[in-house]
């Protein structure tokens, strides 16, 4: 089976909507218009109006709705256009449903899933380019999850909207039209990933590449090259951010003894960051070889001209660079 | 059988021609004394407070209802435990009305094991799912949006219930709640928007935070109400009318005139921005409590001695809270990290120091 | 010279009884020529980005406002470039009424070294400070409270100013509107909250969006105009009235009634959520451009032959814009991390990978 | 001089309003009540309410026309009651003046300071506990400020208000009360700290401590503990954090050879983390002699009874022990 991310998205949705009645879809134009980006397709017209729930431009409303709806006991996937335009809701999303099981002493849970794409897409600049998963991976109370390809879309997805846990899904527009080949297990209704699980995309000895999203497509491509020159990469695809599957990282490590994150994120305090300081405070210290590179986004607001663009995100290049010095030692 | 039947002043409302609103309430002898029970044990868990956190038995913020607690008994008289409720953090004879005991309100205050959240949520996070009420927010006018859906998911199960979202006339300056209210009006939630106002947010009456100061007009094209919050009977009766309105029609913003005795935090003496008179007149000509009384005494429904038996009783009542929870122990250290997620377990969460965190695996690795 | 007076139907109102709204508009041969050049080289830019989108010459989001034309026109008629404005996204037109080129926008929106914002911004963010052009913005709403501020600094500075604060039928729902209208007034801000309503956001019709779909009513007690959109000559005497009063009194809410032709952005068709006909219709009966020649030609201002020179004249003037701005270069390269700062030199900014970066000490430490 | 760090905020505020009539005080509670947290306490008297203004409870709508007022060219001071509730306002901090200059190609500014307390205080629970340091230290654009101590809540909030570009000042409401001895030259009308400079607090030579905040107070405690232990720390007071001053940081390390970070702040992608990071990438690297030890909030929503509360923050024991294990060397 070929299918593109955005189609597995579709169906994840579709089938969890199916399966459980407490399950609705509520955003902006996810249902008339199907989807400003088209990943509602069909679902208003299979489940109704009901179940797929369009919502005037009120984000902090409808964040805060699905919060109330879920304190209750349903569970909303909340579809925001893009997580940039999350941000006039976080507060909903962070002392609303991130920490109030805690207060509550294990009162009130808020089964929800808050979806929609993130970080930098294509000539949308600085105000609709923002990477949200440093921001919400900080957070306890809330799982973050960031999909590669559709696999992980469709696993993670199901997974997310069955867990009983508040989490927030970040998925990337490009991403949405790129096909992968699955087989038959992927495509079952019941098929789930695990969350808090990465993915080694590619087994290698030489050093670990560790990426999210998008960008993991341009590690298995760096990995491609550098295996011409006898380099063998060992890629792994973290999957969900928070809990981070500190074990997977640290269990590759101790085998390459060499370290390369990649993120389209800006570097302050970003995921890179937080796997430095875990090759700081884990037993794989002592098994670097060389100090860990960081590969991501260029520290400014993303410009729109193409040329620009381009220079400010990570390609296969500058990953395949970054490994390249890890292994040629310190510095 | 005794009872008594009290004419209501007339409702000032807004887009409600048509409708008939109530002008009249029955309440029975029973009904009374048990309110004023309630009542009085509401204004002595907040005064008990009030003396705790003087003795730095409480810490942190502080906000109390002593003066408001017409508003919240009246709307509960109208009500039932199905009904969902949220407001803001001023939220304590809220728990109280659903359920929580005076024991567990202050110990929770003190931050006790005993206490209504195990002293995890404290004076502005107070819960309990079993009966409907949603908390204790502690983000100004954050809750609304959720009281809204809250109200969505009770029509989303067919539930015959409402929404009683409330918040102060400060929070409604908040954005969110005209967000929240456009979709309930569009979407004809169950949902009462209640705003109690008691004339200040903080150290700000509302004609310096609100361009329009009519909280029950402030729905748009919702219709409006605007009770008696002092008065428990006015607000039962337009509770009843409003229950029934929203289940009917949809939305309704409901605004409550109260006011507030203490400041509004322990930290604020409350007399700043308002007049000592202002306070006075509230306190002595509008006590909300003190108008049970007097309705019970003009009623014969009780004596004077009997009252004050009761507020002995209600004394008492609070005393042995407090006495209790003094005694109660501080929440268990292995409470620390539970609840973070559910299947906590599974969940690592690091500690100060690394070394110190939870490892699900049982080590750091 | 030669002029001519319109009568003007009656403007829809709210809370203004007593103001004498115009009645009539007076425009002379000149303007009305200049006008429609304008309105001309408007529409033309927008074709024309049209055409660039399909050629891939523009990429990204792209808002086109042909249908709107009257709306800026009307406005900045009646103001004048001290008037400071806020935008949302749809703001190529506001950009050329505030002095940027039919090359430098369309030149910005190709992403080149000569575009407005030298190719950061794109079609969502075109500012010109000095006319008082403050965006171009891509948050739906977050510019309106922004708006408010620029009237708060008019006030502050004592100017004899007022803000012109744009938004759309689909925004106006942002409850950051809702605080903004209230804090301006409060304040008696010189905010002027102008809905253009084109009856869609995105793919949602008014009345699936909004409660209250009388957008010029939704200022609470903040008095409100409906003036029609299409009409220059309404939109411009209303926006005369409308400073003079908010310089007076304080904050207006307006609504412009409009329509867009194109779909919401370049991959919406804007064919699916409403008919052929509406489209139809407006664009053949109610097209401000049109209305325009056909004013000039009832009044002899000009033949169609001159009418059509006119166009011609616009035509190539945007054609050599594109022209133009095909042959121009992208951005340079040492642009990239400029103006991320003021005083961007003393700032580190870290590269893609860490050697990359600008250090100012010179070097990687 | 003998000051409390309220005070000395009180005074930066009222100096600049005084020197700079563009400059004015926008906020909850700030005039007529005299601050929530009496910061602004007799402002109002002096300045006037054109100065000092009271707004009602909108973060949104006030930080917008902040922006806005900005954009035009004043210079607008923000108090968020505290920080926490700034997160209803995040969008206009970090789309409206964060990344407006960079859009505009500089065409325009945002002169403004958005302050207000931040991290834990007492007995304030979850939703009133949330340090955000790491989140604005992480967007281009924008300075993000902690102080200390009276020096530099007075210098730095100076600095940051005559400084053209957005900033945010995160404030300790445990620190508004305490006193420090300052000399004559920090009470000068025109005394201001280089925003990007971190301070030295203390020299030493075995280990660096690094931290902001009131954690600083615990780092100077750890190290005169350690200090009878024969341990000789020296403690870096960031100041800044963003721009980071990287280089102090190197620099103290290259000499101590040993690296210990402390923030309230939860761990995950926190100011820690950024720090391990340059550590990984910088010439520091090669002069560790043992992995970092990050000190920070335990990864938990803070809760209200004290003892929890207590056993969720960083003390100076946590630092002390995070010490003592850099110098046992590696794991
Ligand atoms: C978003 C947000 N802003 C500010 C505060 C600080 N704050 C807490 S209560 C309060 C006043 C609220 O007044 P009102 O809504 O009238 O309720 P009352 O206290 O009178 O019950 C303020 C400003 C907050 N908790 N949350
Ligand atoms: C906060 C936010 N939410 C959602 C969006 C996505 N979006 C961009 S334009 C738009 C529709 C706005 O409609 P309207 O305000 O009527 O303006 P129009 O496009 O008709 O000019 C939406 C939903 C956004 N940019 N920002
Ligand atoms: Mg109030
Ligand atoms: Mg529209």
């Amino acid at each position: 089976r070929t299918l593109t991310v955005r189609e597995a998205i579709n169906a994840a949705l579709d089938e969890e909507v199916a399966r459980d009645e407490k399950v609705f879809i509520i955003g902006e134009e996810v249902a008339n218009y199907q989807g400003a980006y088209k990943v509602t397709k069909g679902l208003v017209q299979k489940h109704g109006p009901n179940r797929i729930v369009d919502t005037p431009i009120s984000e902090m409303g409808f964040a805060g709705i699905a919060v109330g709806a879920a304190m209750y006991g349903l569970r909303p996937v909340v579809e925001f256009m893009t997580m940039n335009f999350a941000m006039q809701a976080i507060d909903q999303i962070i002392n609303g449903a991130a920490k109030i099981r805690y207060m509550s002493n294990g009162d009130l849970d808020t089964p929800i899933v808050f979806r929609g794409l993130n970080g930098p897409a294509a000539a949308v600049a600085a105000q609709h380019s923002q990477c949200f998963a440093a921001w919400y991976s900080s957070c306890p109370g809330l799982i973050t999850i960031s999909p590669y390809d559709v696999e992980d879309a469709r696993g993670l997805l199901k997974a997310a909207i069955r867990d009983p846990n508040p989490v927030v899904f970040l998925e990337n527009e490009i991403m949405y039209n790129v096909q992968f080949t699955v087989d038959d297990a992927v495509m079952d209704k019941d098929f789930v990933l695990p969350i808090g699980k990465a993915k080694v995309m590619r087994e290698g000895t030489d050093v670990t590449i560790v990426s999210f999203s998008k960008p993991v497509k341009y590690c298995l491509e760096a990995a491609e090259l550098l295996a011409k020159e006898g380099i063998s990469c060992e890629v792994i695809n973290l999957r969900t951010i928070r809990p981070l599957d500190r074990k997977a990282i640290v269990d590759s490590v101790k085998k390459t003894h060499r370290l390369v994150t990649v993120e389209e994120g800006w570097p302050q305090c970003g995921v890179g960051s937080e796997i430095c300081a875990l090759m700081m405070e884990s037993s794989a210290f002592d098994f670097l070889d060389a100090p860990v590179e960081r590969v991501a986004g260029l520290d400014i607001p993303l410009a729109y001209a193409p040329n620009l663009e381009a220079m400010s995100l990570p390609n296969a290049q500058h990953v395949a660079n970054a490994v390249r010095k890890t292994l040629k030692g310190h510095k | 059988f005794s009872s008594v039947t009290i004419n209501l002043e007339g409702y000032q409302t807004k887009m409600l021609d048509g409708f008939k609103l109530p002008t009249q309430s029955t309440a029975t002898k029973e009904e009374l004394l048990k309110l004023y029970k309630d009542m009085n044990v509401m204004r002595k868990i907040e005064l008990a407070c009030d003396k705790l956190y003087k003795q730095r038995e409480i810490r942190g913020f502080c906000h109390l209802y002593d003066g408001q607690e017409a508003v919240i008994s009246g709307i509960e008289a109208a009500c039932n435990l199905e009904d969902a409720i949220i407001t803001a953090y001023r939220c304590h004879c809220h728990a109280y009305t659903r359920g929580d005991t005076p024991h567990q309100i202050i110990a929770e205050l003190m931050g006790r094991k005993t206490g209504s959240t195990g002293g995890k949520g404290g004076s502005m996070h107070f819960y309990r799912k079993k009966t409907h009420f949603y908390g204790g927010h502690g983000i100004v006018g954050a809750q609304v949006p959720m009281g809204a859906g809250l109200a969505f998911a009770l029509k989303y199960e067919k539930k015959p219930n409402v929404s009683i979202t409330m918040y102060g006339d400060g929070a409604a300056n908040q954005g969110q709640i005209a967000e929240a209210a456009n979709m309930a009006g569009l979407w004809n939630l169950p949902c009462l928007f209640v705003c109690e106002n008691n004339l200040y947010g903080m150290g700000t009456s509302t004609a310096r935070a609100s361009h329009n100061t009519d909280f029950y007009t402030r729905g748009d094209k919702i219709p409006g109400i605007r009770m008696d919050g002092n008065n428990y009977f006015h607000v039962k009766e337009g509770f009843k009318f409003a229950k029934q309105y929203a289940l009917e029609h949809g939305p309704l913003f409901i605004e409550l005139r109260t006011y507030r005795y203490h400041g509004h935090s322990m930290s604020d003496s409350g007399t700043t921005y308002r007049t000592q008179e202002e306070i006075k007149e509230f306190r002595q000509k509008k006590d909300c409590i003190q108008f049970i009384a007097n309705t019970i005494l003009q009623n014969n429904f009780a004596t004077q001695e009997q009252l004050e038996a009761i507020q002995d009783e209600t004394r008492e009542i609070v005393d042995k809270a407090v006495e209790q929870a003094l005694k109660d122990p501080l929440p268990d250290d292995h409470e620390l990290c539970t609840d973070v997620y559910i299947n906590n377990d599974k969940y690592y969460i690091r500690g100060i120091e690394y070394e110190q965190g939870y490892f699900p695996e049982g080590k750091p690795y």
